[in-house]
Formats: structure tokens, C-alpha cells, sequence
């Protein structure tokens, strides 16, 4: 990957300034590295979605039915009408520009189709020339349909659609600034339903999709595999601790049920954030009785039907609240993730509600009523931890943490799909001594995206990757320079592997760990023996000379 | 960046919040005195000049002062004022916003003041005035501004910056001796007609100001994570010190040369502000506190025991402060005035309106310095880390 | 937002947007008449033609206060041939000198057209000061 | 030279040219005059009440805000009531500063590109577009108020103080009014923007420019009007009246570039509801923005879900089920 | 013919607005007006014209009376306030009371210590003691006042008359100090409740100016005397210092007479026969 393309390389490539020409008249191009793989035919059928063939987008023939403009065209109508936000988007930029070089794929391309409001505009284009007034009455004046700024819907035009809705993470970030709210997460979900329509996803998303479906999580790891996976966590555990934490599965009738994306369970360094919510529910279950169990069925918090159409996340999201009815739990606990509590704050209760088969969610241990998810009924893992620490009901060695020297992604879901900024923070305050906040435009609402969020952690896409990571990257890089920075917390699922990689090339002094991990090694477990080694089984600071 | 200004603890809010109390009672007044005319002063047709200007000649002082960080650190690279020259700059961006706020106030027709530029006057000192000013508050902002900015994002400042900056420091010269022409050049007025005006202005802003730049890193110190740094402190007393020699021994070679030559139109100004004339001498105790203030913090200054002791020396820039203020606004306005061309004794007392409206402008001034230091020192420490 | 809140916002715009027109319900297009004066009838002409003196006498006005006052021109002769004395208000052969009644001839057409011009701080029409 | 602007300013050129001649060579001033205007004004209400239903007739499924700081969350956490609110007052004040003060404009900053050593991404706080946005929106405002006085007879007190404070500079006769020259000098600002921003321009298309071109148009001869070539206002307050009084006249001595004006902004007016200018409604409705942060809390519902195909507990543990006896994890139906 | 005229202007005016030169509408409009009429301006044929206006006091039959009449006709012909008089209570309601040191003073009378402050004599002639000495503007050749003014709104006229625009003044009393006689007085309320009578052959000032002597210049293009010279009973004569036969002139070849502050180099055009 590295070697395909050099950091410097990428850099000297970035030039923020669009030469002259008409967007409309310049042709995509789709350039390897850029784009992710077309969705594998079975992966859509399993879905049951439309279009289901094998094709190639770097070949000319998409292998689309027939009357694909008039699915395109009575698609978008249908979706004017059962979306405001996306009739009103479509109406009312004055393209301004306040958001061009808020993306990170355009701080990170310079393609200037990357610029957000230009994304919208490539439906928006289609949009004005298809369904407004305007351009049909104008079409009478000279010169008006070039007032109109309209253009049909060609396969020049889909290609592109393709092409750049594949290329934003839908991160929000450009709505921030944006004068009117204007949301191209949005609109770019919108494209891609429309391409969904269509059969044109990527397979990033679609065979995850459809692994969750049939077997409940992305990777599609069966139950007795994900099983074994946690009690290996508890083994590596014990061996740390001496504590044996084994966690409970599809338990009926336990207190909380908790859902965490399936990668922390299954891939590096999400597996250490793991080990930290085993070792926090030991440590509840032993000293205040806490029951929380594990659902194999309902074992993925994340949610890639969110980046192919609202039917497809409903679909996918609705195993939670099922299972937390079967189970017969209390409330449910989320893990850390980004796009799977997008869900959750946003769609889960109105798509599968209303939870009236749940309580609110009390914390059990200090009585603290958790108001903000009275309807909804689940609750951030740092909300419940920074609720406990707060009550002084965790017993935590900070030293163990001496060695990190942190700081914090504010994952693009978590801040500007909720808001979610301060409890992650005070739980890596109360767990570690040493922590530095990036540069003021780069985090909380104003974060940048991993660049592969929505379902663009692909291999195939890694100069996108990385060039969209840039932004990211070189504020950790500023922290590092001048603090010594030397792990970088989220609480995304994607973040992490996302991240680790990213930083490997762009900052490779930097780690990345979850916020649990750190929770993990800093808890004191009833009956532990004398920790050496963190839950990487690296030496803790000041046990370093032991092992030699 | 000025986000960081509408982020403050509640001190920050409540002071804020005073400020603007009294900007608004100050514009209360101040829209009697734009509807009524400049009668509600206690100014008059011999004293023409009063309260506004005075404090509008102080503060150019002020403000030029700033320059006394500039010059060494740009000019010198002397790097201890690396992390004070951008609030030598604030502080001349809220002194001369003060500064044109009181010549709007001092207006008699505030709303044709742009006759000034539809009309410009090369022989007028105050288009003049205008120009400088405006210019060099300009220059301040952008300055001050980018740098900082720069700062907070660890790049460089742009190229076109460092021009500007050398461009800066005559306008610096520039506004105090333009200001001290608007005076010295006028037939009839025997105390301010002396070459010496200019320098001796330059001499009492080259006190006050950095007077007031060491007590405004106290504040900064006591108030913010920031420090401005001891050393540097230092080499600004020590600038205060030998700038208020100057000041006084150019005062004292004026004393020579009125007493000595005895020309009455030169002396009897002298006269009324020391010992009063006629039997008229409201100014009097003002004037020898005045001195009395400013020997004191000479002795102060040059000990270095006493220069050096960090209780003492904020104290020593209070003595300073005030009594240049008294120095160079109410001696060098009133005395100017009293006795008038024709030798009468007119005094001079600001009315209570006066004087609020000029408090206003001083809290609409300490409330942009507040917003811009605390711009200045938040981007350090975040800077910092 | 809901749609009754919609349109309750649409109906405060669109009554909003309409408002010349139903405030003025009943009402009139009707310009003021302004009176002339026995002198100014008598005289039949002035320094401009009728549409343009209305369209222009404040920019005459402005010329004029500038060349009396700095160059000493007070006589001003117009396109019709006829001299002028270039004063607002002072003397016989002033504006105000002819057109007598301020308040028939300029008030009326400035507060028609809400305009309050600062002239009259320090310019008394003769028939105010005799009043 | 760009056709993207130099054709909407050949078209505001030739709406100019189109009045001016109508009047000046033909005699048309009641057909600029009279007719345009009032189907100006009937087109405008129609379009846009037309556009902001088709807006509400759409379904607003779900709750999605934008949240820019902390939301309600611990009760000893603190809430940005403003940025993330969870209560329709919190919704209020954030869309007040947002119309009023275009707050998320005010956040803009503008990102640069340090190819050096350190190869530094930076982002600087951007205030221009701020400014000149607010100075174009505010003036522009006032400038249409102001207007009201040949709407108006008698012309109330307010509004004379508002055209007081707006001339309350002193510059020759007649009274500068300072929106007028704030709106054009913003106007041209905001188009110098579009030529001259690489990326801005390369965004813009012809009816970013159109609008630009035809508001300046309307600024410059109603500015000549004032200031330079004059027009008889009692002249054109009949004709105002007229129109509003449904008595309409053709007063005698109003020039051409007055019915140039008039006409222009009935292009305006016209053009507005089904162009981009709707933002003007827009921003009221704008998802994002108008509604709480609050779908954990409070449920919200919607109209149009249905239900959907999902991959049961049932169908699962059918699947597996002897994969999960055998590791020992808990079955509904041990068969 | 007047309609094509002002087609001509607007679509001139029009074209040359693009380019923002205002001063270039003036242009056109005058040549668009055409020869045979344009507009001119010019003085009236009555006016009283000078090289360089002058004026001289003849002290030595100046007495109390002539002087008070002097002040009073310089009062009332130039609309200058009295804040001795009691405004009309029922015009102007809730005046706050004049400040008596805030007065306007065209013309008035000073002893001689005080008109002539750097001439201090202990042993001055006992008749200088008690005369009146009026003092007013000395429409100086090389005024301070007209170089102070950041505006010029005050200027010297080419006849040597130093005038103020009231119209453009911005009231920052920059002249005030600059003059070295005091001649300045300044408009710290609305003058117009102090004005017995008011002349409305001369505007009032509005509050925020400053005003002074203009050697009645509005009188002087009419063909008349200043105001001053009028009530002087002969004891002041206004005329041309640059016409040799002019009356002034033979009084000065004939009479010794001083000028204030001689020394400061302003060359005042007011003289005072001893």
C-alpha cells in the first residue's frame, strides 16, 4: 500500500485551487485507488435488492436494466416527497462556498468535485433540470437553460454519482458551516439509495450487509466462533489480571443487554477496548451484582444497511431491540462506535420503536436516571462509565496509564450526529494523567473524519483513504510533534482500524486504543494479582526491566 | 479565533458585563449631547478644548508606547518580547479606537465628519492626524491579527506581514508627533509653541505606555494561565525608567528657557498651572502631584533594588500612569488654553457629563483590550498546551 | 416543523410582503397640490422647468451654497434667459422670496415624499421671522 | 471570458436596455409600469407560497440536527443549550441567531496548505464572507423599508427615524443613505468573490451570478436616481400610490431609467421563488437546524414506515442451531 | 427640447455612473445644456469688490456708545445670539439656562491690556485705559485659522475676506485654538432661542459650528456696508488695502495705526488708528 504511493508523493499532489473549465463539462474519471469494489452479486441477492449481477466499474457496460433513468428519475420523486430535508437541500444553495474546504476529502484530493457543495450539486444538477418549474419555464427564454443550470441524467452523470457519493464518509462536518444547515451526509445518502436502486453499491458495504442479515454481525462470524473469540479475550485476561472474567451470552432475564460493533470483537485494537468492557462488567458483576450479557444474534452494533438505504438499516437495526425483547433485559448498553449510535440516536426508535417493552434506563449502581435516553432506551458505554467514575464507583490506578500520552478523536457520528463530547473526555481524564487536545478547528464538532467511515475501509481505496485521513492525521501529527503524543483514543469501531492504519502512514509513532482499553488497564479488579502488563501484554510503565 | 472571545468564566461575564454598563449609560449621555450640543461640557469659547482631546492626546501615547515592544523585538530580535509584543500591538489597536471615539466625541457635528475626506486638507495637521491614525490603527489590526493567527496554527506569518511591520513602526513615531503638531504649531499659544512638543510627547507615551503594558501583564498573569515572562518586564521598566528621565528633563529645559527668557506669553501658562494666575489655580495641586508622581517613580525606577522587586513595581507604574496622565492631559490641554490669547483666565473643569461620556469610551476601549488579550493569551496557552 | 406551522408562517409573509396594499385600502394616489404664490404665478417661469426644478433644486441648491459662499457668485442666470438671486431664503429674489409659503410650497411635497431636509436648522423664511 | 458570467450580465444589460427603450423609444410605460409590476407581485406570492408548500407537503421522517457541542446528557455535564438543543426554546434561540446573525456563516474558516518541513494543514477563522453576507442582507433590508415611504401616506414616525438613522451621515445634498451604498458596495463584494475565489468560482454557475448582476443593476440606478441624474419623487410616490391604490398613473416628467429600476426588480421578484433565493424561506425549514436534539428522550414519528423484511431470532437459531448447543450457549428450541 | 435634453443627461449620466465619476455628470450636464443657454454664474453688478478687503478703527473718536451700538447692529445683522436674553418660554420649553463663558462674539469691545496683551505698558497714556478697543476677526493675509481647518470650511476668499462654511463644518474647534485673537466663538447649543430678532436676510447657525466675523461679505456683494460700519458713525472704515485711492488707504498714509500681534507674522488686515 505504502509503496504504491509515498506520503510526500501525496502531498505534492494536493492543490486546493480548481482550475477554470465547467464542472459539468469535465467527465469523471475513476481512477484505481480511488474507488472501492463493486458489490458482489450474491451479497445483493441475499438482500433480496434490485440488479443483482456481477460488473465492473472500470469498465464501460454497468449492466443496468433497461429503463434505469426512469428508476432514477421516479426514485428521486418518491424520496422529494418522503424527505424534506432532501427537497429543501435541493432548493435552497446559493452556493456560497462556506463549505468547500470544510471536507477532508477535499483538503486531502483538491478534487474539486469533493468540495461538498458540488457533490450535492451533481444530483442537485439533475434535480433542477428534471423537477423544478424554473427549468421548464425558462427553457422558453434564450440563454435559460443555462440559467436553470440543469443537466439530464446521462450514464456520464451516474458514473459520477457512483464515483463521488462513494467518496464521502457522510461525516457532517460540512454542515456545520453550512448558512442553511444544509446536510450533504444526506444528500449523499440519498445517492446512494439511488444507486442501490440500481445495483450499483460497493461490495465494502454489501457483503457486510448481507453477513449481518443472515448471520448477525458484518464479519459474519457465527456464534460458537464468537464465543470462542471473548472467552480467548478472557484467557489473555487472566493471564494479565489473574482475575477470570468470562462474560455471559444470550442470557434471559439479565439487567442489561450490551451490543458493541462486532470489530471490536474480531480485529486489532478494537479486541483491547473488548477486554476493557470484559474487565468493567467483571468488576460491576463482582462488586455491585451487575448482570449484563452478550447477544450472538444481536452481536453487531454497527450498521452498514445505514450506507446503503434507510429500508436496509431498518432492516439491520431491528435485531436489537428483538433480542432485547427476547432476552427480557432492562435496557441495553451500546458500545463505543460512530455510525451504529447514529443509528441508535437518530432512526433506531422511530424506525423499530417504540421500546415500551424496556424500562428508562436507570444505572443501577448509582441511581442515576439516564434522561436523555428515557424513549430510546440505550445508553453510551461513556455515558454509564463517566456515570459510575463520577459516583466514585470504580477504583482505578492511573499510573498504569503513565505511558500513553493521549489525545482524543472526536469520532464525526459521536459529535455532530449527537454530541457527544464531554464524557469520553472525563472518562480518559480520570484513567490517564496525560492529555492533549488537538488543534481547536479539528476537534469536537468540528472533528475530521478517519476518511473511511461509511463503509469506505476498503483495501482497494487506499490512496482515498489516506488522502481523506490527511486532515485527521496532521492534527495528531501537530500533537505529537509538540506533546509527544503517542496513542490517539476514539470510541469508534471503524476509527480504530481505521486509524491504526492512517497513522502507520502518515504518523507512525502514534497507536490507537479505545476508550475501554484504557478503562481496562487502569481498573483494579477484586482479587488481582500485581499487573506487569497492559492489556497489549506490553510491560506496564515501571514493570519495563522485569521481563529483560 | 473570535470565538474564543464568546467562551469566559463568569468573571469574565461580569466584568464584560460592567463594561457595558457603563457604555451604555455613556451613550445615554452621549445622545444628550448629540441632540443638545457640545453645551452639556464645560468646555468654553476660551477653552475650547477639553476633557476628549485631553484624553485623546494621552492615549495616542498609549498607544504609540506599543511601538517600544515592536522596535526591540522586530528591529533587535530581542526574543524576551516574543511573547508580548502581540499585546503591545492589542493595546494600541484599543487605544486608538479610544483615540477616535474621543474625536467623534469632541465634534461638534459628529455627522459630517467625513467632510475630512471628501474635503481633504494637506495644510490641516488634523487630516493629517486622521491619516496616521486610521493608518496605523489598521496596521495593528492586520498585524496583530495574522500573527497571532500564525501562532495558534504553528505556521509562519504570511510574507506580506514582515513589510507591513517595519512600515508600523514610523507610523508609530508618526501618530504622537503628528498629535503633538496639531498643538505646537500654532501662532498665539505660547506653551505648546516649542520644537521640543514632539519629543517630549514621545517621551511621556514611551512611559505611560509600557507603564501600562508591564501592569497589564500583571493582570494577565493573575488572571490567565499565561505569563509574560519576568525578564521581559524587566527590560520594559527600564525603558518606563529612562523614557520618564526624558520626559522630565525636557520639561525642565522648557522651565529653563520660558523663566530664563521671561517672555510673558510663554510663562504666564507656565505660571497659572504651577502657581496659578490671577488668583485662578485649580490646576495648581494637580500639577506638582503630578511631578511629585513622576520623581517618585524615577527614584523608584532607577534603584535597581526597588526596579526590581516585583510587589514594588506595579505600584511604581501606577505613580507613572497617573501622573503623565496629569501631565500631558489636563496640564497640556488647560494649560494651553489658560490664559487665553487675549489674557484671560477662563478655567477649565469637566462637567460630570463630560466625564461620563469619556468613561464610556474608556470601557468601550478596556472592553475590546479584554476581548483581544484574552484572544492573545488563550491562543498561548493553547499554543502551549 | 409542522405544516400548520408552515402555513401560519406563510400567511404572516405573504400579508407581510402585501402589505402596501392592503394598508392603503381606501386610500388615495393623489399628490398634494402645492400653492403657488401671487408673485410666483405672476412671474410665470423659474430657474429650472417645472420637472426638472422638482427633480433637481436640492443639487441646485447644494451648487449654489458652495458658489455664494466661496466664490462670491450670488447672481445665477438660467437656461430661460432670466437672473436669479442664489439664495434659499434670504431677501426679496430669493426662493423663499417668491414662493412666500413654505408650508404650501416645500412642505408639502417633502412630507408627501418623507423627506425632512436640514435647511430650514439655520434658514428662516421671511414670513416666519415677521409672523 | 467566463460565459457562466458574461452571459446573466448580457441578460441584465438587455433587461435594462429592454425597459429604457420601452419607455423611451416606444411609450411603454404602462406596460413596464402597470402591467409588469402587477403580475410581478401576483407571480411572486404564487411561486413562493407554491415552493414552501411543496416543501411542507413533504414528511420530515426523521429527527437529524445538526449538533455542534455538547448535548443534554449527566446531569452535571454541561449542556451547549444553543448548539445542541433538546428544547423547542434552545431550537428558537439557535434559528434566531442563525437567521438574524447567520451564526454558522460566523464559524467559517479557511484552510491552508503549508508545503514545508512541518507540511502544516492550518484553518484560520474566515470573516469576510460573514461580514459581507450580513452587510448585503441587512442593508438590502433596509434599504426595502425604507422604500415603504412611497408605499405609506402619511409616512410614520418609525419610519422616518429609520431613514434618518440611515442618512444621519452628512455628505451634500440629497442625504446619503448609507444602505444603498453598503448594499451595492456588498454586492460587488460577494460577485468579486465569484470571479476571483478559484474554488467559489468554479462552483458557480450562471444563476449565482444572475441574481448578483440584476440586484446590482437595481442598486445602481436607483442610486443614479438619488444622486446623480435625478428623478421627480413626488412624481414617482403617484405613481406608488397608484399601483397600491389600484388607481394606477403614468405621472408626467418620471424618466426612463425609473421604469428601468422598477422593471428590474420585477425581474427580481419573479425570478425569486424558483430560483435560489428561496433560501429566504428555506432557512426556516431547514431540518437541520429547526428541530431539538432529542430523539433518545422523545420519541418521534414517521408517517410513512413500514415494515420490512427481518432475518428473525427464529430463522437465525434454526441456522445454528447445533453449532450453539455445542458451544454451549443457550437455545429457545433444544431439538 | 427639454425632454431630449434630460434623455441626453440620464443616458450620459448612466454611462459615465459605471465608472463612478460623479464630477464628469456636472460636465455633461452643463455642455449638454448647450451654448446658446447655459447657466452662469456670477456676482451681482451692485457688490462692492476688493483686492484685499481691510479695516480700520479709528480709536481716537471711538467712545463707549459707538461701541455698544457697533456690537448691537453687529448682533442683529448677523443673527448672532445674545445669552443675555431670555429665550420665549413658550417656543422653546425647558431651555437649560446659557453658560455665560459658551457666549458667540462677532465684534465686542476689550481694554487695551487685553486687546493688546503683549504691549503691556506701566506707563500707557491714561485714554488707553479707559477706551474701548472692538476686536474681531482680522481676516489675517496668512490666516492659521484657514490652514488649521481640516475641511476648508474655513477659507480665505480670494478679496482677502476669511470665511466659514457653516455647511461643511465639522465643529473640532481646531481654528479656535489655532487663532491667536480669540476672534472664534463656537455653537455649543442651538443658537436660535437667543436671537431677539432674528434677521432673515442672514441664516442662523445650527449647534456644532463655529462661527465669526465675515466682514458681512453678504452685505458687501449687495452694495452694502458691513453692519458694523454702519452703526460706527464713521469711526470704522472697511475698504481696499490694495487700491492706493482707496479711503482706507489715505487714512493709514495719514494716521499712525497698529495691528494685534504683529510679531506672530499673520498679517491682520484690521487696523487701529491711535
Amino acid at each position: 500500500m505504502s509503496d504504491e504511493l509515498k506520503p510526500d508523493e501525496l502531498l505534492n499532489k494536493i492543490d486546493h485551487k480548481p482550475d477554470g473549465g465547467d464542472w459539468m463539462d469535465t467527465p469523471v474519471q475513476i481512477r484505481p485507488g480511488m474507488y472501492c469494489y463493486a458489490a458482489k452479486a450474491e451479497s445483493v441477492k441475499t438482500l433480496g435488492l434490485p440488479n443483482a449481477r456481477p460488473w465492473n466499474p472500470a469498465e464501460d457496460d454497468w449492466k443496468l436494466p433497461e429503463n434505469w433513468q426512469e428508476i432514477i428519475h421516479n426514485g428521486i420523486k418518491e424520496r422529494l416527497e418522503r424527505f424534506r430535508t432532501f427537497k429543501v437541500f435541493m432548493d435552497i444553495c446559493v452556493r456560497c462556498g462556506a463549505c468547500a474546504d470544510k471536507c477532508h476529502f477535499f483538503l486531502g484530493t483538491g478534487d474539486p468535485k469533493n468540495m461538498p457543495v458540488l457533490r450535492a450539486e451533481l444530483l442537485r444538477s439533475v434535480y433542477r433540470n428534471d423537477f423544478t418549474r424554473a427549468a421548464k419555464l425558462l427553457k422558453f427564454l434564450p440563454g435559460g437553460e443555462f440559467l436553470a443550470g440543469g443537466r439530464p441524467m446521462t450514464m456520464d452523470v451516474l458514473k459520477e454519482w457512483w464515483y463521488y457519493f462513494f467518496q464521502c464518509t457522510e461525516c457532517r462536518r460540512c454542515s456545520v458551516f453550512c448558512p442553511y444547515g444544509i446536510d450533504t451526509a444526506e444528500i449523499t445518502i440519498m445517492g446512494r439509495e439511488l444507486l442501490n436502486l440500481l445495483g450499483l453499491n460497493i461490495d465494502w458495504i454489501a457483503t457486510p450487509v448481507s453477513n449481518c442479515y443472515q448471520t448477525g454481525n458484518h464479519l459474519g462470524i457465527q456464534p460458537h466462533a464468537f464465543k470462542d473469540m471473548l472467552e480467548f479475550f478472557t484467557e489473555d485476561i487472566e493471564e494479565i489480571t489473574g482475575v477470570n472474567v468470562e462474560p455471559q451470552f444470550n442470557k434471559k432475564g439479565a439487567d442489561i443487554l450490551f451490543i458493541t460493533p462486532s470489530g471490536d470483537v474480531f480485529a486489532d485494537p478494537g479486541t483491547y477496548t473488548c477486554q476493557g468492557y470484559l474487565i468493567l462488567f467483571k468488576y460491576l458483576k463482582d462488586k455491585y451484582g451487575l448482570d449484563v450479557t452478550w447477544s450472538t444474534y444481536a452481536s453487531e452494533g454497527g450498521n452498514f444497511g445505514f450506507f446503503t438505504s434507510h429500508e436496509t438499516m431498518k432492516r439491520l437495526n431491528a435485531k436489537m431491540y428483538a433480542e432485547a425483547r427476547r432476552l427480557g433485559v432492562k435496557w441495553i448498553l451500546g458500545g463505543e462506535c460512530g455510525h451504529m449510535w447514529r443509528v441508535i440516536h437518530q432512526y433506531m426508535d422511530t424506525m423499530n420503536g417504540p421500546a415500551d417493552f424496556l424500562e428508562e434506563p436507570v444505572n443501577p449502581i448509582t441511581g442515576t436516571k439516564f434522561e436523555n435516553a428515557k424513549s430510546t432506551k440505550m445508553v453510551h458505554i461513556t455515558e454509564f462509565t463517566a456515570d459510575l467514575i463520577k459516583h466514585g464507583k470504580l477504583e482505578l490506578d492511573k499510573s498504569r496509564n503513565a505511558n500513553r500520552i493521549m489525545t482524543y478523536h472526536d469520532s464525526c457520528n459521536t459529535s455532530r450526529g449527537m454530541g457527544l463530547l464531554e464524557e469520553p473526555r472525563y472518562v480518559l481524564k480520570n484513567v490517564c494523567d496525560n492529555f492533549f487536545e488537538m488543534p481547536e478547528n479539528t476537534i469536537r464538532e468540528q472533528t475530521f473524519c478517519c476518511g473511511s467511515g461509511s463503509g469506505l475501509n476498503a483495501g482497494e481505496n487506499i490512496e482515498l483513504r489516506m488522502a481523506g485521513g490527511l486532515p485527521r492525521a496532521n492534527a495528531v501529527k501537530y500533537v505529537h510533534e509538540k506533546f509527544g503524543v503517542n496513542t490517539l483514543g476514539t470510541i469508534c469501531a471503524i476509527d480504530r482500524a481505521a486509524l491504526s492504519t492512517l497513522m502507520e502512514y502518515w504518523v507512525p509513532e502514534v497507536e490507537v486504543c479505545g476508550i475501554h482499553e484504557l478503562v481496562g488497564n487502569a481498573l483494579i479488579l477484586p482479587g488481582e494479582h500485581d499487573r506487569e502488563m497492559d492489556l497489549r501484554m506490553e510491560p506496564l510503565p515501571g514493570k519495563e526491566d522485569i521481563d529483560e | 479565533m473570535l470565538e474564543i472571545a464568546i467562551k469566559g468564566s463568569k468573571k469574565y461575564w461580569i466584568w464584560l458585563g460592567a463594561l457595558l454598563t457603563v457604555m451604555a449609560v455613556a451613550f445615554a449621555v452621549y445622545i444628550d449631547q448629540f441632540v443638545n450640543g457640545l453645551m452639556i461640557t464645560g468646555m468654553s469659547r476660551d477653552v475650547s478644548w477639553g476633557f476628549y482631546i485631553a484624553n485623546f492626546t494621552f492615549l495616542v501615547g498609549v498607544a504609540a508606547g506599543g511601538v517600544m515592544v515592536v522596535i526591540p523585538y522586530y528591529l533587535h530580535d530581542y526574543e524576551k518580547f516574543h511573547r508580548i509584543t502581540i499585546l503591545g500591538e492589542f493595546l494600541a489597536v484599543a487605544s486608538l479606537i479610544m483615540c477616535l471615539m474621543f474625536i467623534v466625541a469632541d465634534l461638534g457635528q459628529p455627522t459630517r465628519m467625513l467632510n475630512v475626506l471628501l474635503y481633504p486638507t494637506p495644510n490641516s495637521m488634523l487630516f493629517w492626524d486622521m491619516c496616521v491614525l486610521n493608518g496605523y490603527l489598521f496596521l495593528n489590526i492586520v498585524i496583530g491579527w495574522k500573527v497571532l493567527e500564525a501562532e495558534r496554527n504553528q505556521v509562519r506569518p504570511p510574507d506580506w506581514t514582515k513589510p507591513l511591520i517595519y512600515i508600523s513602526i514610523p507610523f508609530a513615531i508618526g501618530i504622537h508627533t503628528v498629535t503633538a503638531y496639531l498643538y505646537c504649531g500654532l501662532p498665539g499659544r505660547g506653551f505648546w509653541m516649542t520644537a521640543i512638543l514632539a519629543p517630549r510627547f514621545l517621551a511621556s507615551a514611551f512611559a505611560a505606555g509600557p507603564a501600562f503594558l508591564i501592569l497589564l501583564c500583571y493582570i494577565v498573569k493573575r488572571f490567565t494561565k499565561f505569563d509574560p515572562g519576568w525578564e521581559a518586564i524587566q527590560t520594559l521598566s527600564k525603558i518606563v525608567c529612562y523614557a520618564l528621565i526624558a520626559n522630565v528633563f525636557f520639561f525642565l529645559c522648557e522651565v529653563f528657557v520660558v523663566f530664563y527668557s521671561k517672555i510673558p506669553g510663554h510663562m504666564s501658562h507656565i505660571q497659572y498651572l504651577f502657581f496659578g494666575l490671577y488668583g485662578h489655580g485649580a490646576l495648581v495641586p494637580w500639577m506638582w502631584t503630578s511631578m511629585i508622581l513622576m520623581f517618585t517613580g524615577i527614584g523608584l525606577l532607577i534603584v535597581p533594588k526597588f526596579r526590581n522587586n516585583e510587589t514594588i513595581l506595579p505600584f511604581t507604574c501606577i505613580l507613572i500612569f497617573i501622573g503623565t496622565w496629569i501631565d500631558k492631559s489636563l496640564g497640556m490641554i488647560s494649560g494651553g488654553f489658560v490664559p487665553s490669547p487675549l489674557h484671560h483666565v477662563t478655567e477649565y473643569v469637566p462637567t460630570f457629563q463630560e466625564v461620563l461620556i469619556s468613561l464610556g469610551v474608556l470601557a468601550t476601549g478596556l472592553l475590546i483590550l479584554t476581548v483581544l488579550f484574552k484572544l492573545a493569551t488563550t491562543v498561548k496557552e493553547e499554543v502551549r498546551g | 416543523m409542522s405544516k400548520n406551522a408552515i402555513i401560519a408562517g406563510l400567511v404572516v409573509f405573504v400579508a407581510t410582503a402585501l402589505f402596501p396594499f392592503w394598508f392603503n385600502i381606501g386610500g388615495s394616489n393623489a399628490a398634494p397640490e402645492i400653492e403657488l404664490s401671487e408673485r410666483a404665478k405672476a412671474a410665470r417661469y423659474c430657474v429650472l422647468e417645472k420637472y426638472d426644478m422638482r427633480a433637481e433644486h436640492m443639487s441646485l441648491l447644494d451648487e449654489w451654497r458652495d458658489s455664494v459662499v466661496r466664490d462670491a457668485d450670488r447672481l445665477y442666470k438660467g437656461t430661460n434667459g432670466k437672473s436669479f438671486n442664489m439664495s434659499l431664503s434670504t431677501g426679496e429674489d430669493s426662493c423663499l422670496g417668491c414662493h412666500t409659503d413654505k408650508e404650501k410650497f416645500c412642505d408639502r411635497c417633502h412630507n408627501f415624499v418623507s423627506v425632512a431636509p436640514y435647511c430650514w436648522e439655520c434658514h428662516t423664511t421671511p414670513e416666519e421671522v415677521t409672523r | 471570458m467566463n460565459q457562466k458570467y458574461m452571459l446573466p450580465l448580457a441578460g441584465v444589460v438587455l433587461l435594462f436596455l429592454l425597459a429604457y427603450a420601452g419607455v423611451e423609444g416606444a411609450g411603454l410605460q404602462w406596460f413596464f409600469g402597470i402591467v409588469i409590476p402587477y403580475l410581478a407581485v401576483i407571480a411572486f406570492i404564487w411561486g413562493f407560497v407554491n415552493r414552501v408548500m411543496g416543501w411542507a407537503d413533504s414528511a420530515v421522517p426523521f429527527r437529524i440536527p445538526t449538533t455542534c457541542g455538547q448535548e443534554k446528557s449527566l446531569p452535571w455535564i454541561k449542556q451547549n443549550r444553543i448548539d445542541n438543543p433538546d428544547t423547542a426554546w434552545g431550537v428558537f434561540i439557535r434559528m434566531v441567531l442563525e437567521i438574524f446573525l447567520f451564526r454558522s456563516l460566523f464559524r467559517n474558516t479557511k484552510a491552508a496548505f503549508h508545503r514545508d518541513e512541518n507540511n502544516r494543514l492550518s484553518y484560520s477563522w474566515e470573516i469576510f464572507l460573514w461580514l459581507g453576507a450580513l452587510a448585503f442582507h441587512y442593508a438590502f433590508l433596509v434599504t426595502a423599508v425604507r422604500h415603504l415611504r412611497f408605499f405609506m401616506e402619511p409616512v410614520p414616525w418609525c419610519l422616518k427615524a429609520l431613514e434618518y438613522m440611515d442618512g444621519i451621515v452628512q455628505l451634500g445634498l440629497p442625504n446619503i443613505f448609507m444602505s444603498g451604498l453598503v448594499l451595492l458596495a456588498a454586492a460587488l463584494f460577494l460577485l468579486a468573490r465569484r470571479i476571483f475565489d478559484a474554488k467559489v468560482s468554479y462552483i458557480s454557475l450562471a444563476a449565482d451570478y444572475f441574481p448578483l448582476f440584476l440586484i446590482i443593476g437595481i442598486a445602481v440606478t436607483g442610486i443614479a436616481m438619488r444622486y446623480f441624474t435625478k428623478v421627480d419623487v413626488v412624481g414617482v410616490k403617484e405613481f406608488t400610490m397608484g399601483i397600491v391604490t389600484f388607481q394606477p398613473v403614468i405621472p408626467a416628467g418620471v424618466g426612463p431609467l425609473f421604469y428601468a429600476h422598477l422593471f428590474m426588480v420585477s425581474v427580481l421578484i419573479v425570478y425569486f421563488p424558483m430560483s435560489k433565493l428561496m433560501h429566504m424561506g428555506g432557512i426556516f425549514l431547514s431540518p437541520t437546524r429547526n428541530m431539538a436534539n432529542n430523539t433518545r428522550a422523545k420519541r418521534h414519528v414517521n408517517p410513512w414506515n413500514y415494515a420490512v423484511d427481518v432475518h428473525t431470532y427464529e430463522q437465525y437459531e434454526d441456522h445454528f442451531r447445533d453449532k450453539m448447543i455445542e458451544a454451549g450457549l443457550p437455545v429457545d428450541k433444544k431439538e | 427640447m427639454i425632454h431630449s435634453r434630460r434623455s441626453f443627461i440620464k443616458a450620459a449620466g448612466v454611462s459615465v455612473l459605471a465608472i463612478g465619476a460623479a464630477p464628469a455628470i456636472k460636465a455633461v450636464a452643463a455642455s449638454g445644456s448647450g451654448a446658446a443657454s447655459l447657466p452662469s454664474k456670477t456676482r451681482r453688478p451692485e457688490a462692492f469688490s476688493a483686492k484685499r478687503w481691510g479695516m480700520a478703527i479709528d480709536c481716537r473718536r471711538m467712545n463707549g456708545d459707538i461701541a455698544g451700538n457697533i456690537v448691537k447692529a453687529c448682533r442683529k445683522a448677523n443673527n448672532v445670539p445674545d445669552f443675555s436674553h431670555k429665550p420665549d418660554e413658550d417656543k422653546y420649553p425647558g431651555l437649560r439656562p446659557p453658560k455665560k463663558d459658551q457666549e458667540l462674539k462677532w465684534i465686542w469691545e476689550e481694554s487695551y491690556h487685553h486687546a493688546f496683551p503683549e504691549m503691556e505698558d506701566e506707563f500707557l497714556a491714561d485714554k488707553f485705559k479707559s477706551m474701548p478697543f472692538l476686536v474681531t476677526c482680522n481676516h489675517c493675509k496668512n490666516a492659521p485659522c484657514v490652514q488649521a481647518c481640516p475641511t476648508r470650511a474655513t477659507f480665505k476668499r480670494e478679496d482677502g475676506v476669511v470665511m466659514m462654511d457653516f455647511h461643511r463644518c465639522i465643529g473640532c474647534r481646531f481654528c479656535m485654538a489655532a487663532c491667536p485673537f480669540g476672534a472664534r466663538s463656537f455653537n455649543f447649543r442651538d443658537p436660535k432661542p437667543f436671537i431677539p430678532e432674528i434677521n432673515p436676510d442672514f441664516p442662523t447657525r445650527s449647534k456644532g459650528v463655529v462661527e465669526k466675523c465675515n466682514l458681512c461679505a453678504g452685505r458687501l456683494a449687495k452694495g452694502l456696508q458691513p453692519a458694523c460700519v454702519e452703526a460706527s458713525e464713521g469711526t470704522i472704515v472697511v475698504g481696499d488695502l490694495e487700491d492706493p485711492g482707496s479711503e482706507i488707504r489715505a487714512l493709514l498714509k495719514e494716521n499712525y495705526a497698529i495691528r494685534r500681534k504683529q510679531e506672530l507674522g499673520t498679517e491682520p488686515s484690521v487696523y487701529y488708528i491711535m
